[in-house]
């Protein structure tokens, strides 16, 4: 190769050897200058495209990661995270496409109660973190998701979540109802 | 029937979403009614087996029972909410769980980061060096030297001078000017002109002087009581 | 971009995600057939040359690291500008009034002791070295100031100090400061 950029060289020797994603900013800070910074990211998400390495955006962090399709070649089952319980899966699909949301909140759409530990996990995995309290009676803590989410799931922003637009559309990520649900709710076991 | 533990279903709701499952696909053609008797027949069916039905399926049970008699009885048009909308809520609900279940399904099937796709395996990182650049100016360095001095030098006292008449001249300035003196005067009256301190000090001194020329019968001192002024003449020869 | 040969990414994907450097044998064993590996290697060391990204080969093993003129960008350095400490001001009055002095002097002028991190800190500056050892009982180290420490303070030389007679007259002696007395009561024995 010729003549290369020197500032495509350099945001692409920084964003290698960072240890987590970056955002434009930190990759600013790095170089001491911010100039054309985002033009150099563009340029190399696309000379990227179709190779084995991809440079992808998440949740304005940029990093680069192997190419989706190579999954198999790739895949490490040995060390597999603990596989998520079934109230965990749901409990994440509602934080995710209603965030914020409370916990009675995640209850009332799964018509169960959640038990502590599957929030737990969650929070363990890095996925979901408290994100203040609504200000309605008892001030009830929110929950939502992290940049560790979009990282994982391979998400450039929520808006990316599968289906999300579609889902709105049809009323289905409405104000949860939460009254409804308070009688049956009441007593109901554990889920997990 | 579905033959199915009770116990095998996450709450009422998952119960009835996988009845209705039965019915179609599509949640919104469902017929309540006949998912309402779908649910009541699994509940009497699992008690028939003496299973243990959780409090939450029979409170969903006795709410469908109720929805089903409102479905099917002449209405009260006032009565609010009506059973026909208290049926769309049930099955929006339904749809949203489904909707949840679906949307998880999906998420867990992406190319996640750390199974399928992978960050580079042993990057060099990135390493922020500070450097602390104190600052401080040569006033800063003296004035600090000069702190240290003060604290730690061993000090020097200095009484200060203050005016101070001595006995000796109040003595030979009292003798000298009571010498023909005979009328009771105030001993202030002597003192000469000054400041305060110096007045104070001539004060005590010619009082010790008063009583020493008293001592020596050249004056008399006279006092009606305590505190009253000190009255001086010079002694009757 | 078009049409990139399977290959070409699969080595890529493999060499990215590797936490070490991999043998030809390795990657094969990893891609399920160890045809045209060795070729891949050298087409795409070649791709890489000149980028910010390198492909490398140290005995027999192959990896990715950044380019050997970027590594510069991987040390970022900040000055972090922060008022000396007190402690850290008059321990370094003192080396320059007394110099050389040993850290027992410096603590007995001060009547203070003194922490380890002070003299750092003064070092770190390049305002004050390391003067040899006195030749006494322990052979303690001596400190003394330093050039830059007579650039910094826009002094000639250590003469030019003001004496112990103009600190007096310029009222820099006076123990009038009863409350800096006090705080110093309170945080004797500590000093920065």
């Amino acid at each position: 190769m010729s003549e290369r950029d020197p500032l495509l060289r350099a945001v692409e020797a920084v964003l290698f050897a960072s240890e987590s994603p970056m955002t434009p900013a930190a990759i600013a800070a790095h170089l001491g200058g911010s100039e054309g910074i985002a033009q150099a990211l563009g340029t190399l998400a696309h000379e990227y495209a179709g190779r084995g390495i991809v440079l992808v955006e998440r949740g304005g962090r940029w990093h680069f990661e192997t190419a989706g399709d190579l999954a198999h070649l790739l895949r490490r089952d040995r060390d597999e995270h603990r596989k998520l319980s079934r109230a965990g899966i749901e409990t994440l699909a509602i934080i995710a496409y209603h965030e914020p949301v409370t916990r009675a909140e995640i209850e009332a759409i799964r018509g169960v109660q959640i038990s502590k530990g599957t929030l737990d996990v969650l929070m363990e995995a890095g996925w979901v973190r408290p994100a203040g309290r609504r200000e309605s009676p008892g001030r009830p803590l929110l929950f939502a998701t992290t940049l560790a989410f979009l990282d994982h799931f391979g998400l450039a922003s929520r808006r990316d979540l599968p289906g999300i637009d579609d889902l709105r559309a049809a009323g289905l990520l409405d104000p949860v109802d939460t009254a409804m649900l308070q009688g049956e709710v009441e007593s109901a076991g554990e889920d997990d | 029937m579905l033959t199915l533990a009770i116990d095998g279903w996450e709450g009422p709701l998952d119960l009835l979403l996988a009845l209705a499952r039965t019915q179609k696909v599509d949640l919104r053609a469902i017929s309540i009614l006949e998912l309402v008797d779908q649910y009541l027949a699994f509940i009497e069916g699992a008690r028939a087996l003496r299973l243990e039905v959780a409090a939450d399926h029979l409170v969903m049970a006795s709410w469908l029972a109720y929805l089903k008699s409102a479905l099917l009885l002449p209405r009260d048009p006032g009565e609010t909410p009506n059973p026909e909308e208290l049926a769309l809520r049930l099955t929006l609900r339904l749809e949203r769980l489904a909707a949840m279940r679906e949307a998880g399904a999906r998420l867990m099937a992406r190319d996640r980061l750390g199974r399928d796709v992978f960050a580079r395996g042993a990057p060099e990182g990135l390493r922020t060096i500070r450097h602390l650049r104190p600052e401080a100016d040569l006033f800063d360095l003296i004035a600090a030297y000069g702190r240290v001095s003060a604290r730690t030098r061993p000090a020097l006292h200095v009484v200060a001078r203050r005016p101070v008449m001595t006995l000796d001249t109040a003595l030979a300035r009292l003798a000298a000017m009571l010498g023909g003196e005979v009328a009771w005067t105030r001993i202030e009256a002597f003192l000469p002109e000054g400041d305060a301190p110096w007045r104070r000090s001539a004060l005590a001194s010619s009082f010790v002087a008063a009583l020493e020329l008293a001592r020596q019968r050249r004056i008399e001192l006279d006092q009606e009581h305590a505190f009253a002024p000190l009255m001086l003449r010079g002694a009757r020869a």
